[in-house]
């Protein structure tokens, strides 16, 4: 069994990527192996944003991602600088910016700094870029 | 530490690529990874030494390849085929770097362990 | 040996034609997303199957779209395949 | 009231394009737009009868291609060209529909007052 | 003199677009020709995201275009469903989420329906996208 | 009299090539952001002026990207000129 890094550089609108990710990553999972967890750059990190709200018969990507890596527990993980340019800000970074309540990145997405992806790429048999 | 080789495709202005690519690069070379850095596609129009994006407001990003020989990024690869297409010459470039054929090309990326391409 | 994958429209994007030639004729090539429409096309798919002999298409994307591969050297895989196959190769680059 | 021709540039499933050119057609038309939609490059593929976007969960929003006669869009206008180049053929479309040429798709475009695309 | 509608559907971050708009924006203004609007569409809607963070040295086009439509009093309108669906939310639209006080899209920016954009054609000798 | 105006890299997208059948010799071709990289290479901008006397680039694009045109065919604009341009002709198609 492997253990595989997921990296998500495409906005979940724009492309099919978002999507494709999550059916690799529920098949990997189904078939024995193990997520190191999922690292979201570039336009990637749009998929984080808790603020999206989809028509009620349009596909929605953030609740399957929050559903999947909670049932499997592997981390979620949001380039910080990444974010902020696309109007992404943690409670961390909301606080900083004297409104402690205006964050629009929240559990089970942790925004954090590249170096983790450098982490989770050493730790992990195989990635893959979607 | 595994090898991580990334991969610019896109022009230096039309999107935020370029910067994301310097800040991949510096970042994983800072935690000690071992980068190698390629321009094919398009990619290779953010070594034109020519360019001004200050004329469009843009930062200047490209600068900052000059600073990979400080964090030991030294594998700095660029497609020839890409350059020719694109009527560019290695005189014209901004950093420099080794010139490969696509051959070449697919034996650099075999030896990485990891590669991360940014479009 | 490198797994290639492709998620673009091959009409409308030249990345494919850009990267086949840096491909070995020992790696693989997987059509995914946007990129199955070339199944459709000989002239797209035909350079692609000289190439290499591992070429995969992700039946889900075609089946979506509403493209079939009528190629046989051609290899339609699911999702459990593209797992399997993505360690099959030593890496995956996604152009 | 002006003329409208929004143009489709981009497959069904990628993006969200196919679906925001709907919201757009839809609601022009019912803002008594007089409305035209063309289908060219790879915008002919969201006509493709054999889609099955559920397979993917992703909504099928071609299916409101025929609701357009019903806001008086008539002038359905697609690429033969495109199509050509992409293997298809006529029958295998959606929705009723004129084929034109490159310089009666020009044509057509000359007497729009405004031209929307969406890639 | 003319007036021009100006329709943005790209990107703030992966094209060049919203830029180029507002070049385009500021020339015509300054040969003496009037705005109708601004229309944000598709991606285009993210250039309203108010939590936009960008680095000191980048180019943060946010700020650019409130200021010249306040300068030259314009409209910058965005469609509500294509910015909801990309976590844009006005201050209406969090009312009705029961968190009134959870949004990213505020003035100069106004959430409007498509049905504005057709108003907005109909009033222009020229419209323009970027 | 439409001006059809072009953004992305005619090397690495080919709605440049696809839409140029499409217009008219009368109408305009107006070449910015990404799509001035065309203007380095003849195999792609031979086409377009032989489509159209009317063709124009936009000069703060090609001074960003460090382009030269060398093309006399190609008429350099400036923004202010790309305003003038968009009420020369009838409409603007952003390809």
């Amino acid at each position: 069994m492997a253990s595989f890094c997921i990296i998500v550089t495409s906005s979940p609108l724009e492309s099919q990527g978002c999507y494709s990710a999550y059916r690799f990553t529920q098949a990997a999972l189904e078939a024995g192996h193990s997520i190191t967890g999922v690292f979201f750059y570039q336009s990637g990190v749009e998929l984080a944003n808790s603020f999206q709200t989809m028509l009620s018969d349009e596909l929605a990507m953030y609740p399957k991602w929050c559903e999947l890596a909670q049932k499997h527990v592997f981390p979620l993980q949001v380039c910080v600088t990444a974010a902020n340019r696309r109007g992404i800000l943690s409670e961390q970074d909301a606080v900083q910016n004297d409104t402690p309540n205006l964050f629009n990145l929240d559990a089970p997405f942790e925004s954090v700094g590249i170096g983790e992806l450098v982490s989770m790429l050493n730790e992990s048999d195989r990635s893959i870029q979607f | 530490m595994k090898s991580l080789a990334i991969i610019n495709q896109s022009g230096p202005i039309t999107n935020n690529a370029g910067q994301e690519s310097v800040d991949l690069v510096l970042a994983s070379a800072s935690f000690g990874q071992d980068v190698s850095v390629f321009f094919v596609d398009d990619g290779v129009f953010q070594l034109l030494n020519t360019q001004k994006p200050e004329e469009l407001a843009h930062k200047h990003f490209a600068k900052s390849f000059g600073a990979f020989e400080f964090y030991d990024v030294e594998n700095i690869f660029v497609c020839k085929e890409s350059l020719q297409k694109r009527g560019l010459e290695k005189a014209q470039l901004n950093v420099s770097c080794q010139l490969l054929t696509q051959t070449e090309l697919n034996a650099q990326l075999q030896k990485s362990d990891n590669i991360i391409t940014l479009s | 040996m490198i797994l290639h994958k492709f998620s673009v429209s091959p009409f409308s994007q030249s990345n494919l034609i850009s990267a086949l030639s840096r491909i070995d004729p020992n790696d693989g090539i997987l059509l995914m997303e946007d990129a199955v429409y070339g199944l459709n096309s000989a002239l797209i798919f035909e350079p692609i199957i000289q190439r290499t002999k591992n070429v995969y298409a992700l039946q889900p994307d075609c089946v979506a779209r509403g493209i079939t591969c009528t190629e046989q050297a051609i290899t339609l895989i699911d999702y459990d395949g593209f797992v399997a196959l993505s360690l099959e190769y030593d890496k995956v680059i996604s152009w």
